[in-house]
């Protein structure tokens, strides 16, 4: 049945999250990446069943004409909605609770600041996954549904935009008295901020259920799923992708051309998709092959922005594969990030990750606390990730650090 | 602002929409603007300096997490309270509305007034709340006025309804926002407002007078129930065979690849049960809703049809597309 | 593992106890069936049925003394089930609740009119929807039998 | 997270990996009950993704219950009460049998423990015999899912004038098509796990997987016991 995969790799993770954390890792000192994730599989585990026996019943109706769903054998096709969204609603979640995850591993390395508000963070998201099960109806405002069901849908959706909102607002805090260093993932940081806040206003927008009525099925909505989609999911995903390039590896991408490239994305972004809010907003309904004239303005200046953007993905793939062949080898700790996956290990970790098992004594955002990123001392470390002169970063041998605060 | 983000509103419910429009975007390019400063603020203001900068970590402030969270929630309910007004406004139905049958179908919308008047465009009378009350005869279609700000989903085997009251004249745009099929994106159709006495001389006019001329009956037909979605009158290809030529044609090649002579009982049966024989290259597409077509409406379309083969065969066209037709058979 | 261990070892005459249990509520659930109980006949036999249902979660797959992150698992399962059931009910039970949406299908509304045709019942029996209401009569019936 | 090796790591942890490695362990756990635990939990997972994809029948059942009342209650007047009860008591006494048998497990005795899962698979074989019984006297008066539904028979003629009756009898082949098709993956599981134990694959000290196939089993009894009321009795 379909979505096995998809199953089982979250319940692979769970397990992973929950039974085997390394000694001293408590939940408290979880990279919120792992948070993210955490959250991302308990709506994999809880929705992609959903979708299977609707498949099912589908392949059911097609082959014995069943009759749930098709309304010439007496079956109900809103009733098909119901179960189509109570998967595919959640699985937005899917999409986008990695991103937030990755975003808060982004911002702490290269403010080189503690997450402000580590808790909120880390519980919103599983707040969000698990929100996210009781909204789906409101993807179905002008479908048929009952009225009753549409206001309590629309209910609960604003309920959802209240732990994002949650999310942004510490995300910026984090950056007061940081550290701030622009590098590309940094960048990409930055843009899915801003672009993530249009996706969380417009979706805002459409869960009004008046002025849904008139948006929905609109470019409006398109541009909304992409401006959370693509503004967030994805931009994070290039971020997560420079961030961890050296580490997956071990080498260094050219980071002039990642700028560049990270300034097209967005430019082109913006340029594609923000006429698309305004198309729908004025009534261009999605799903079209053809429009009428007076959208054609519009349209155009969209599509001049997917070739900036499709510009700027392709340079990214030309770097990096560039970086792949012939690309500078990558310190063990470029960032002078602070996470298990860059201390204590070899620049390409081993078969094992580790080769000892990991004592954890501090948060993963705690730079004040960790002393072997920084060589031991203060200031020693370059842009680069190398000490002065002094070639690469050392494992440093066991040093046992202040215990974290807890209330991290 | 409304110009740029929003139609023409042209019913009585649009300044209600547009209004909570307006806000939720004003409100938004506000956070949006105090979210965007802060980030540039913060980044110009603690850019890196050297390397191993070490900040010290920034105490958390419960007063703003609980501030972050307080503030929105208020501001969303407000928008929650008004939208749902203005919704379970939408979604009643005054009681003695003026009410037209909406029927959809792929790829064609049809409207169909009391008096039993059809039109494939949608007159409404200015200043007068109307209801459609809609079905559909294949799939799901939608049925959205974007300038009345009204839209609803229109379902096979289940009548739904939309209501509004028009308040300027006009034409506006009709569009289908359900997917449904290839010729989806064309399924749109002109909205016209009239005044009131308009509106009334127009009904009398289209209301079909009893001894009308059977082909004249017929070409009514033809534009009301649709078939020019799917038949051209000038030998181009559609969804379904062009009617110019048709009649008379012998050795007119089936998908089983039979062949018959197309005379008036393949024409009636090919209208009322068009699934039976397709004709080779075109897909069993045909609704059956014809079937309901009255007697004298039937003999009408036929007759129609017919005249499609007699009138002006464009300088021996006609019977050479005919021929040329037998002949790549 | 040895018994004094392991946190949850199977005890013979508890297994036995909720078997017996078990067999009990099945009987009371077929003997409830013919009690005419109207439309309480569904709650209560959900209600045996998930009695029943938690004696085996909690007894045979000891549950009951287990960790309790698979309790925790086990509930949010079942949570998301009843939210499901109960959000698309919400729905389905009220739809057309405004009366912009027909609470019947094109096909009984067709029925019920041949019905009355054929009975000549009084129509006013027949208004259920707001466009059975008589200045809209007409409409329906003409129109319905074309769909 | 800092990331010192601490030069003393827990004992306890270190110890179990070094010095007694049992031959199940595999390397990525660090002691048996670390490794049973998450197999147990893995499972439990599972079953919520087993739960929720009965869900989905669930809620097709109370919408067109709820829609047309009359309907099942004909309709569900044409299942044989006796079929279900006897269905019912014949499963309950199977998950009697799977926990039983890893009571012995747990108690080290392995060969009360190989008969009562071979028990189990033996329940299971008469619940899907019945199961074939019931099927087949519906299919011979007509009574077929969805679009084939054409009953005729004494028993079975008023059905076509009941509207939406093949709805009723779609919802409940599927319904316990799946299920049935669930109790035949059961019995090949526990058949399976039965023959390991007989060949002295588990002890007290290593029976995950008899474990895991029992949670599976009650899984599948507890959806019966749910059917079984809201198929056959109202």
């Amino acid at each position: 049945m379909t979505g096995f995969a998809s199953i089982f790799t979250g319940i692979n993770f769970i397990v992973t999250i929950h039974k085997m954390r390394a000694p001293g890792m408590t939940w408290n000192r979880l990279p919120l990446f792992v948070w993210g994730l955490y959250a991302t599989s308990i709506v994999q585990v809880l929705a992609t069943p959903v979708i299977g026996i609707t498949m099912v019943l589908l392949i059911l109706e097609q082959t014995l004409q069943i009759g749930i769903f098709d309304p010439a054998l007496g079956g109900d096709p809103v009733l098909f909605q119901h179960f189509f969204w109570f998967y595919s609603h959640p699985a937005v979640y899917i999409m986008i609770l990695p991103a937030f995850g990755i975003l808060s591993e982004l911002i702490a390395t290269f403010s080189r600041s503690r997450i402000f508000g580590y808790r909120a963070i880390a519980l919103s998201s599983v707040a969000i996954a698990m929100l996210g099960f009781l909204v789906w109806g409101h993807h179905m405002f002008v479908s048929g549904q009952s009225v009753i069901s549409s206001i309590i849908f629309s209910l609960i959706t604003y309920l959802i935009g209240i732990p994002s909102g949650i999310k942004i607002f510490n995300w910026v805090a984090t950056l007061y008295k940081g550290s701030i260093w622009l590098q590309t993932p940094m960048l990409y940081a930055l843009s899915f901020l801003f672009l993530f806040s249009i996706g969380g206003f417009t979706g805002i927008m459409v869960g009004v259920l008046s002025v849904d009525v008139h948006l929905h099925d609109t470019y409006y909505v398109v541009s909304h799923f992409h401006y959370v989609m693509m503004g967030g999911s994805v931009i994070a995903l290039l971020g997560g992708m420079h961030y961890w390039w050296p580490k997956i590896t071990g080498k260094m991408y050219n980071e002039t051309l990642g700028k560049i490239a990270a300034g097209l994305v967005f430019i082109g972004f913006n340029l594609t998709f923000f006429p698309q809010l305004v198309l729908g907003a004025k009534g261009m309904p999605r799903r079209y092959a053809n429009y009428l004239e007076r959208y054609a303005d519009l349209h155009q200046l969209s599509t001049v922005g997917s070739w900036v953007l499709g510009a700027g993905l392709f340079l990214i793939l030309g770097y990096a594969l560039w970086s792949l062949a012939y690309g500078e080898e990558a310190p063990q700790n470029p960032w002078g990030a602070a996470t298990l996956e860059w201390t204590n290990v070899a620049a390409i970790p081993s078969h094992h990750n580790f080769t000892r098992t990991p004592l954890v004594t501090r948060g993963p955002y705690d730079f004040h606390l960790a002393d072997e990123v920084f060589g031991g001392g203060d200031g020693e470390i370059g842009g680069d990730g190398k000490l002065d002169g002094k070639g690469e970063v050392q494992v440093p041998d066991a040093v046992p650090s202040a215990p974290a605060e807890e209330t991290a | 602002m409304g110009d740029f983000w929003l139609p023409e509103a042209a019913s009585s419910i649009a300044p209600e929409v547009d209004g909570l429009f307006l806000f939720v975007t004003s409100v938004s390019l506000l956070l949006l603007a105090g979210v965007t400063g802060a980030i540039i603020y913060f980044v110009s203001r603690y850019r890196r300096q050297h390397p191993g900068e070490r900040p010290a970590p920034v105490k958390e402030s419960r007063a703003l997490e609980i501030s972050w969270i307080v503030v929105p929630t208020i501001l969303v309910l407000l928008v929650f309270n008004w939208g749902f007004k203005s919704y379970v406004k939408m979604n009643t139905t005054p009681s003695g509305t003026y009410e037209i049958q909406v029927r959809a179908q792929q790829w064609n919308f049809l409207f169909e007034y009391p008096n039993g008047v059809t039109s494939d465009t949608l007159y409404v009378p200015e200043g007068e709340e109307v209801k459609m009350k809609m079905s559909s005869s294949d799939v799901l279609h939608g049925f959205y006025i974007p300038a009345f700000r009204v839209k609803y989903d229109v379902l096979p085997n289940r009548y739904t309804s939309v209501w509004f009251e028009p308040t300027k004249q006009g034409d506006y745009d009709l569009f289908c926002t359900e997917y449904c099929g290839t010729g989806h994106s064309d399924m749109n159709k002109v909205v016209r407002v009239v005044s009131q006495n308009e509106f009334q001389q127009w009904l009398e006019q289209k209301a079909t007078p009893k001894d009308i001329p059977l082909p004249q009956l017929g070409e009514r037909l033809y534009t009301q129930q649709g078939c020019q979605g799917c038949h051209s009158l000038d030998g181009s290809r559609k969804t379904g065979p062009s009617f110019q030529g048709l009649y008379g044609r012998t050795n007119h090649k089936m998908t089983d690849g039979s062949s018959v002579t197309v005379d008036e009982n393949y024409l009636r049966q090919s209208i009322l049960k068009p699934e039976e024989r397709i004709v080779d290259g075109y897909q069993n597409v045909m609704p059956g809703s014809y079937s309901s077509l009255s007697e004298q409406e039937l003999s009408g379309l036929v007759e129609f049809i017919k005249e499609q083969s007699d009138k002006d065969p464009p300088a021996g066209d006609a019977p050479a597309q005919a021929a040329t037709g037998q002949g790549a058979n | 593992m040895a018994d004094d261990g392991h946190p949850h070892v199977l005890h013979k005459p508890t297994l036995f106890k909720v078997f017996g249990a078990l067999i009990v509520l099945t009987i009371i659930t077929v003997a409830v069936a013919y009690l005419p109980l109207g439309p309480l006949a569904m709650p209560v036999a959900i209600a045996v049925a998930s009695t029943k249902a938690s004696l085996v979660v909690l007894f045979f797959m000891a549950l009951k003394d287990d960790n309790p992150v698979n309790g925790l698992t086990f509930t949010i399962g079942t949570i998301m089930v009843s939210v499901f059931i109960a959000f698309t009910l919400f729905d389905t039970a009220f739809r057309g609740d405004l009366g912009n949406v027909s609470s019947q299908t094109i096909e009984e509304i067709e029925k019920e009119q041949e019905e009355a045709q054929e009975q000549q019942i009084d129509p006013e029996n027949l208004r259920v929807a707001p466009a059975d209401y008589p200045d809209q009569q007409g409409a329906t019936s003409e129109t319905g039998s074309e769909n | 997270m800092a990331t010192d090796t601490d030069p003393a790591p827990a004992p306890a942890t270190t110890d179990v990996e070094h010095d007694y490695h049992p031959e199940h362990l595999q390397h990525h756990f660090v002691s048996s009950e670390q490794q049973f635990d998450s197999a147990k939990l893995g499972m439990w997972l599972f079953l919520i993704t087993e739960v929720l994809l009965f869900s989905g029948m669930f809620v097709a059942y109370a919408v067109y219950r709820q829609w047309h009342p009359e309907t099942f209650a004909a309709a569900s007047q044409t299942l044989d009460p006796v079929f279900g009860t006897v269905n019912t008591l014949v499963l309950l006494t199977s998950s009697l049998t799977v926990a039983l048998s890893i009571h012995y497990i747990q108690h080290d005795e392995v060969k009360k423990c190989v008969y009562n899962l071979l028990a189990t698979v033996g329940l299971a074989a008469v619940f899907m015999g019945i199961k074939y019984v019931e099927y087949m006297s519906k299919f011979e008066h007509g009574v077929f899912p969805g679009g084939f539904f054409d009953p005729h028979g004494a028993h079975y003629e008023f059905l076509a004038q009941v509207p939406y009756a093949s709805q009723f009898f779609s919802i409940y082949f599927v319904m316990t098509g799946i299920h049935g098709l669930h109790v035949l993956i059961g019995m090949g599981v526990i058949a399976w796990v039965a023959y390991y134990a007989w060949k002295g694959a588990f002890s007290s000290e290593y029976y995950t997987h008899i474990e895991l196939a029992g949670l599976y089993w009650h899984l599948v009894d507890i959806v019966w016991i749910f059917l079984f009321p809201m198929l056959y009795l109202i």
